[in-house]
């Protein structure tokens, strides 16, 4: 099976390979090193033209990049972590998603900003946050983060070719080995997939499940967590659960309402456990729970969230477990919700 | 590129931002305009001496202090005084408001510095699509604070960006004198990054535009980078009535260097009051279209913003 | 009475009196102007010692205060306006909140950047921005944000002498002017304020009202408009709301529940609607929602949010109105829930 | 200020990093560590020779290649080596790991060229404070793309902050070599901003020494900021096994300018070779005593970041 990364890096090439607009511009991109997590192997030789190997200005390189997207290019910027994001806030939040409308409408910027995120790989408190929370209400700017249930190189691939709004594309640094799920490896899962978007929202249960008793919803590497969970509450505790997995993170639907497919699982189940690897507050859980308390009332029964701790992220293997969300905790979190 | 522009023009320009700004600053305290504003008297020979050579396709980045350059550069006065009132015929559709326009190949932004990396890469790309557009990017000394402008130094050079930097250092930013800004030498600050620089004293607009008519030439034939210092003065309040400095002062700097006295020596007395009374007219004409203009439409934000 | 501006330029004034510690770095500080805002007015005359203009360099400044915090000092940071606060996001969440616990307790960084933040100025898109969600949920930054019923500048005062964490501290640009209310001008209230916290939560119900069908909670300059919509709701549609107003945004009570002011509150009318003059997405609403939908479950009957339009803030007077939070949208939200 | 130290104390520091290094490398595919790592090899006289020269509470902040600075800084092997593999003994009982280390006045971060302004910081609280420490900062050539350590040197300088800003140039950030990331000249920059700046191409410690006994005499003398910019050698991978260059290269570069071999010369053979065993048995046993060290205990993170 394709892993997260071979597909991720195929997205990449097939972008190039479709659109002479298409750059690259990033921290050692150069092969045959290809990026720090070599999602960017390739390019630099097959497009030395297109591929910009540069120095460490991430504020800069986001500014190029939103000035050659102004421009009518179609570039790619590669930050070399997701923890450095916060030197683009300026970049980002006050010129590449404001030129749009600030502007009347007569500018787009059509910037795709990829970057690792996520922890448990003991790089310590600078090198493993899950920060995109930070970005995700902010007004303007398309987040999406793959998974393993669809084919994250096409997300990408569509996101760099097929969007005119800035795009800020998380890719969970553990996500990066594990296999691109095909039917089979899916088959105990009855799936459903929200409408032909090209952000696909996948919603599972187990093959023959009762009703679900609790909505698990998760995004990127944390969906993997959940389906695992999902499995035990089912097997171990007989405890049957819909998950709800977005690719599309923000913008959310307008008027404060859920994404359409979370609703609907909500809808019977009544209760709503969110798991994500960034810090609690102010998550991506916490907006997930107001949307579900706005449009359900008294109608939701239980809302929980799981994530990581509200501290930095120690670099100790045992601490760095404990500080991130498990399986056991979800697990822990669903039981005491039914 | 455009021939250089005779005497008569370019005072036209100077004297056509000059009557603008002076209406803006009549205009505010009477409750006309919403917000806040930042206006170029003094400054003149700068804009409108760099952007007499400006070819169509050019680009120009410019600051919070843009209206000058965006007269310069040809905008619309009653668009630009529109704007300012917030108008639905305003340069952005009211959207934007005096720092944030953007019409054609011109952008302004209002965070000191952001603009920098953004106006590289603009003429990174005009350079990779095979065009000759040339990007000029407007400093103040203020700006040079920020550590933006030289992630985008290191990077223009070393990716041979077509761009033009033009510090426009009026000695102070807000009420901060250039002393206790910016330390050791501002010039050598683009030569440290392999940048070649001239530097000029003067509000000449002739002088300089033949500087800038310079340093264009060898930008376009070399398409690498090239920076402008322009020691300037700022005569009016950093936005209104907000100047800290001694009058006695300012009125120094104004009998010595207007830009506006300085260039009318050039012309015959007869000539220059037909063009200001021209310009006066044209000014006022803009501004009360631009006052009978309508609002935008209450939706307007969620058209260009769908919710 | 004494407006908000003149009591929070006492505060930095009893503050450089009492400690020999505190200093202030910031842009345009000296006198007579002193500062954009006028908060740090005459502090330059009477310390010029201890009060550093500086070049336009938020990044630095933060980062000056920070490595002056870590050796014992007590700096004070203004920013000019809040929407600068992108450009100091990485010494911010990078290093200023990260070294107390990553440096394993060794550490403190006892620094305060103040700043405005807000619209209803006309300063468009990129200076009227309410941009305190970023920094709610970051991990060992406490908020705070002053109201017209507690002394702002004796907030300001403790924040900087008695935290030894470091403090986001957000100053609406409108508030400054407003008064600060003595018992006269609140004596239409039973007022509650809960513990001797510094940072007090106060709540407010007409006099004699009937129990609260609904609480509203609202911070800073959006407590003003919330207490007119308490009252005109009572007055005008014989709703009767309870206001719940905190000083301190972050950190929140552990495990995930409710400022316990506003859980009570909620205890009794079971609905909520919060304002803020935030984008609406993964803002401080959304945080309060989330925790009342865990704390509540089924007994949370409704929740909603007033916040601002997700979009920039336009410059022209009409179109930003319509984008912010009008005493109106509160009418309107808390009418159609109860 | 110190001593200047003997030959044979600048060789003991220079072979115990060598050593350390060493040690971390040979047992990182071991999975005796967790994360990941940087190593100072090739680089140990730039650390020796400069802070030879501090004093008692003089503020050192170094980056994510901060073994040997933490080393020469007097830190101990042991807590170094604890607080790689995650031990409660590490030097910050296992939170921050190999690139963020704090103890007495010595500061590590992973964020290039985040440390700049906080590192300036630190040293204008000392000078107000009325101390007589000073601080050095480390930064690599790669932290020079940066915007904030532009903005630092110019506070340094405007506000007379008293430091010295250390570059190792190593050429190369992590596989980008200088020429690909750095624009016009690397002093220039610090001259650019009035602060004087020393240049050295070499690995020998004992003229790195005596240049940094200058430079923070000159320092401590005028309270004023410095820079000395050492062009230096990494023999090793940026981290771990990720190294682009060409072996042969680097054997060249250790053949000519090992830190080491340069030194050596200084010291009669048996003399070295006495100094080389006693620090092979201290790391060794510094690295035996980290590995039986216990894990911090499950809720030490909850200790110092209370929920
Ligand atoms: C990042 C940022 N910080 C602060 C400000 C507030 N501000 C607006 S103009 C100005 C002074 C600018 O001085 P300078 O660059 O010299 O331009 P001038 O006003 O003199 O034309 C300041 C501090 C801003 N707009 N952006
Ligand atoms: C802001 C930031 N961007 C990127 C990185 C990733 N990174 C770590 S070390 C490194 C190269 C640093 O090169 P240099 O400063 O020359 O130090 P050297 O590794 O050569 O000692 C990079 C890009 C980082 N740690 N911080
Ligand atoms: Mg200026
Ligand atoms: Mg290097």
């Amino acid at each position: 099976m394709t892993s997260v990364l071979e597909s991720l890096n195929r997205g990449l090439h097939a972008a190039f390979a479709q659109d002479g607009r298409v750059y690259l511009i990033g921290e050692d991109l150069l092969d045959p090193y290809g990026g720090a997590f070599k999602v960017s192997r390739g390019l630099s030789s097959q497009y030395p033209q297109r591929v910009w190997t540069s120095p460490v200005s991430e504020a800069a390189i986001a500014g190029v990049g939103a000035g050659m997207a102004l421009r009518g290019l179609r570039p790619v910027v590669e930050l070399m972590f997701g923890d450095f994001s916060t030197l683009v806030a300026d970049q980002l939040i006050n010129s590449i998603t404001k030129f749009p409308a600030m502007f009347n409408g007569a500018a787009s910027v059509p910037l795709v900003i990829r970057t690792p995120m996520g922890g448990r790989r003991g790089y310590g408190p600078t090198h493993s946050q899950t920060l995109e929370k930070l970005y995700l209400g902010i007004p303007g700017l398309r987040v999406l983060a793959p998974n393993t249930l669809s084919d994250p190189g096409e997300l990408l691939r569509r996101a760099i070719l097929e969007q005119d709004d800035p795009v800020f594309f998380i890719e969970n640094k553990v996500l990066y080995p594990k296999p691109v799920l095909d039917a089979e490896a899916l088959a105990d899962f009855e799936i459903q997939i929200a409408d032909g978007d090209f952000a696909p929202t996948h919603t599972l249960r187990l093959k023959g499940a009762p009703a679900p008793q609790l909505t698990l919803t998760a995004y990127g590497y944390m969906a993997e967590l959940a389906r695992e969970a999902l499995t035990r509450l089912a097997f171990e505790h007989e405890l049957f659960c819909e998950l709800v997995v977005p690719t599309q993170l923000a913008p959310l639907p307008a008027a404060g309402s859920l994404e359409p497919s979370l609703a609907a699982s909500l809808a019977q189940s009544g209760r709503l456990l969110t798991i994500e690897e960034g810090t609690f507050s102010l998550g991506w859980g916490a907006e997930q729970l107001a949307r579900a308390a706005q449009q359900f009332g008294s109608r939701l029964l239980a809302a929980r969230r799981v994530a990581a701790a509200e501290a930095p992220i120690p670099a100790a293997r045992t601490l760095e477990e404990a500080a991130l969300p498990s399986v056991e905790d979800i697990l822990t979190a669903a039981r005491e919700m039914v | 590129m455009r021939a250089m522009p005779d005497h008569a023009a370019l005072y036209r320009q100077l004297y056509t931002i000059r009557r603008f700004e002076e209406t803006v600053l009549d205009a505010f305290p009477k409750g006309a305009f919403y917000g806040t504003t930042h206006t170029y008297i003094g400054q003149e020979a700068n804009a409108v001496g760099v952007l007499a050579h400006l070819n169509e396709g050019d680009i120009v980045f410019s600051n919070h202090r843009c209206h000058g350059h965006f007269i310069a550069y040809g905008g619309d006065l009653r668009a630009l005084f529109a704007e300012l009132m917030g108008k639905a015929t305003g340069v952005c559709g009211g959207l934007g408001g005096s720092q944030h326009l953007h019409w054609k190949d011109f952008y302004s932004n209002g965070v000191l510095g952001s603009t920098a990396p953004i106006a590289v890469g603009t003429a990174l790309a005009e350079k990779q699509k095979g065009s000759d557009a040339i990007t000029v990017l407007f400093l103040g000394d203020g700006a040079l604070g920020e550590g933006t402008v030289y992630e985008s130094l290191n990077i223009a050079s070393l990716w041979n960006a077509p761009i033009l930097f033009v510090v426009e250092n009026n000695h102070i930013a807000q009420t901060t004198p250039t002393e206790l800004a910016l330390a050791g030498s501002l010039a050598a600050r683009f030569a440290a990054f392999g940048i070649p620089v001239v530097e000029m004293d003067s509000n000449d607009v002739a002088k300089i535009s033949s500087a800038a008519q310079h340093e264009l030439a060898e930008l376009r034939a070399t398409r690498t980078p090239r920076a402008l210092v322009l020691n300037t003065t700022r005569f009016g309040p950093h936005s209104k009535g907000d100047d800290t400095r001694d009058p006695a002062y300012i009125e120094e700097l104004r009998t010595r260097l207007d830009p506006l006295t300085l260039h009318a020596a050039q012309l015959p007395a007869s000539e220059r009051q037909a063009i200001e009374s021209e310009v006066d007219t044209a000014v006022a004409a803009a501004y009360a279209q631009a006052e009978a203009d309508p609002p935008p439409p209450a939706n307007h934000l969620a058209k260009v913003a769908p919710p």
